[in-house]
């Protein structure tokens, strides 16, 4: 169990990695926040693995706050500011 | 042998430089914040490194509790700076 | 086989974060440079869980992976010209190319050594084995701080004056925020499915800011990544077009910017009236003194990112209550 | 037997998670990305919670898998429309 528990934390490193490439690749900035929704969730399922395999339980509760903020991030990128007049 | 901590000390260490190289070469405030910013995780990326003693054994704490407070100070003072910016173009424009 | 994995694991996290931060540092484009930044900051966490540093990686979600990178966005989405664009500066065209090029290589010469001087210093420090004077003496004492979380019981006990300049730190930054002039402008309200998910994610920031004040006596997590959290909900009301974000009425706010501060005073003084020394909890009262100030700091931690997300002094009309009180 | 059933699946979460990598690296637009992001992810995210879950010692750290795993369903879901909102607006209005 602990070698599988090992072995997929490095592939999901890797799969990681893959959408690393597109947030550098772009080419438009809505591509790569929506690259960076996938690294986010595939952050949450690393930190939950290192947690099993490093004995960790603290880091589900990093799993956690990093899903939410994932969510801000992405709010954070489309909301619309009023323009001037607008108050 | 503990090479994790090797590898995570070194790289803070090319990490400070090349935050610390846009910081003192961009032209723009924002993307020199950034550089900062980045230069401030390379610190921390040395100071976790030296926490470090390997998997199964318990880290150093003192490192841990100065990275944490150091983070939070960090996104505080860019915020300073980001407004210190703002009202400098605001008064740019005004002349 | 686990150590190979471990190994092949920690390569390319280093790997990941080298390279993003050469990309988010070498585009001139503020909006990529923002978002590569994020990034970096997602791995960041992952890498602080690597390296068992729990407290730091939940910080590092809550602000490298997220509020910065709001703080950053805003900062982009608001001045895509002037200040921003150094470009404009007077006789900034007029530059000479040749001097531009030798001043540049005498900038990076300058990072490389300083890169040279640091590696030679870790080097040294890894050479040694490590003596854990410090890490010893808290590990020693844990059983007396009134905790049992090892980085809470540093930060609101063995070294808690240090905590107590930091938050006077920054309750400066704040000030200074303040100061420099009004807030940014507001956001538009929210379509239907931003405010669905404002419907949820705000009361789970909160619910988990809760929980990690709680449980930073205990396991990780404490004041700074709680404060952290309850900022988030902060923001995201703001972007929902809240213009409030949560901040407590006008009056209130000066004090629950204080909050973390004061608080740590009038512990340290009273104290210090009774006899003891400044900060120094008597062991029986040191874990309800210790999560009485760490609320206060959470909350003035919570209320400080908050500000510095909205860059300078609220309107006073969009605090809640005192528009309400004009009204009677 | 619980062991084996959970390292499937955790083996069928790593292969939504490799798929939607992929996907993401090898679809050629913005709108057909979303697919490879909302669904290949978050049944990879929900396969692999599952899988721990079925290995945890508590019930309150099975009980935290599946709220992690329900939040990133609701909150990727909405984010994921929102970018894609974002996006398509500008495309419009330029």
């Amino acid at each position: 169990m602990s070698e599988l528990v090992a072995v997929s934390t490095l592939v999901l490193m890797f799969s990681l990695f893959l959408g690393l490439l597109r947030v550098v690749r772009g080419p438009g900035a809505g591509d790569r926040m929506l690259a960076m929704q996938l690294i986010g969730t595939t952050g949450v399922g690393l930190l939950l693995l290192l947690s099993l395999m490093l004995d960790q339980t603290a880091l589900i509760d990093v799993a956690l706050i990093l899903a939410l903020l994932a969510a801000v991030a992405a709010a954070a990128f489309t909301s619309q500011e009023l323009e001037t007049g607008d108050d | 042998m503990l090479t994790a901590h090797w590898l995570y000390g070194m790289s803070g260490c090319l990490i400070v430089a090349l935050g610390l190289r846009t910081a003192l070469l961009h032209a723009v405030l924002l993307q020199r914040l950034i550089g900062i910013n980045v230069m401030g995780a390379g610190v921390f990326l040395m100071l976790i490194a030296v926490a470090y003693r390997g998997p199964g054994v318990a880290p150093d704490p003192v490192p841990h509790a100065l990275v944490l407070t150091g983070i939070v100070v960090a996104v505080s003072a860019t915020a300073l700076a980001l407004a210190l910016g703002r009202r400098l173009s605001a008064e740019q424009d005004d002349e | 086989m686990n150590t190979t994995a471990l190994l092949a694991l920690d390569a390319l996290l280093v790997f990941s974060l080298l390279s993003l931060a050469v990309a988010a540092l070498a585009t001139h484009d503020a909006r990529r440079s923002v978002i590569l930044f994020m990034a970096f900051g997602l791995v960041l966490a992952v890498a602080w869980g690597r390296l068992m540093a729990p407290d730091v990686a939940l910080a590092e979600a809550a602000i490298g992976a997220g509020l910065s990178g709001a703080l950053l966005l805003a900062a982009v989405h608001e001045q895509p010209r002037r200040a921003l664009s150094g470009d404009s500066r007077p006789g900034h065209n007029r530059a000479h190319s040749s001097f531009k090029v030798a001043l540049e290589w005498a900038v990076t010469l300058l990072c490389v050594a300083v890169a040279g001087v640091l590696a030679w210093a870790l080097a040294a420090a890894f050479d040694r084995t490590p003596k854990d004077v410090l890490a010893q003496a808290v590990s020693d004492n844990l059983a007396a701080s009134g905790v049992s979380n090892p980085v809470t019981a540093v930060l609101l006990n063995f070294r808690a004056y240090d905590t107590l300049l930091e938050l006077a730190v920054l309750l400066t930054a704040v000030l200074g925020i303040m100061a420099m002039g009004p807030e940014r402008r507001g956001y538009r309200a929210a379509g239907p499915v931003f405010d669905g998910l404002v419907g949820w994610l705000v009361p789970v920031l909160i619910l988990m800011a809760g929980y990690l004040l709680w449980v930073g006596a205990h396991a990780p997590g404490g004041a700074f990544q709680a404060g952290a959290t309850l900022a988030a909900a902060g923001v995201v009301l703001r972007l929902a077009g809240q213009r409030s974000a949560g901040l407590p009425p006008w009056r209130l706010l000066h004090l629950t910017v204080a909050a973390g501060v004061v608080m740590f005073l009038a512990v340290g003084l009273s104290l210090l009236a009774l006899g003891r020394p400044f900060l120094g909890y008597p062991p029986a009262w040191a874990g309800a003194l210790i999560l009485l100030i760490e609320t206060a700091a959470m909350l003035a931690i919570a209320a400080t990112l908050v500000l510095a997300f909205l860059g300078g002094r609220p309107a006073e009309s969009h605090l809640n209550f005192s528009k309400e009180k004009r009204q009677c | 037997m619980i062991d084996a059933l959970s390292s499937l699946f955790i083996v069928a979460g790593l292969g939504f998670y490799l798929a939607g990598s992929i996907g993401l690296l090898r679809l050629p637009d913005l709108y057909s990305r979303l697919h490879a992001l909302t669904k290949a992810d978050n049944l990879g995210l929900g396969l692999l919670t599952a899988g721990l879950a079925l290995h945890a010692q508590e019930l309150l750290i099975a009980l935290k898998l599946i709220l992690i795993w329900l939040a990133v369903l609701a909150a990727s879901a909405a984010s994921a429309h929102l970018i894609a909102q974002h996006v398509r607006r500008r495309e419009t209005s330029s």
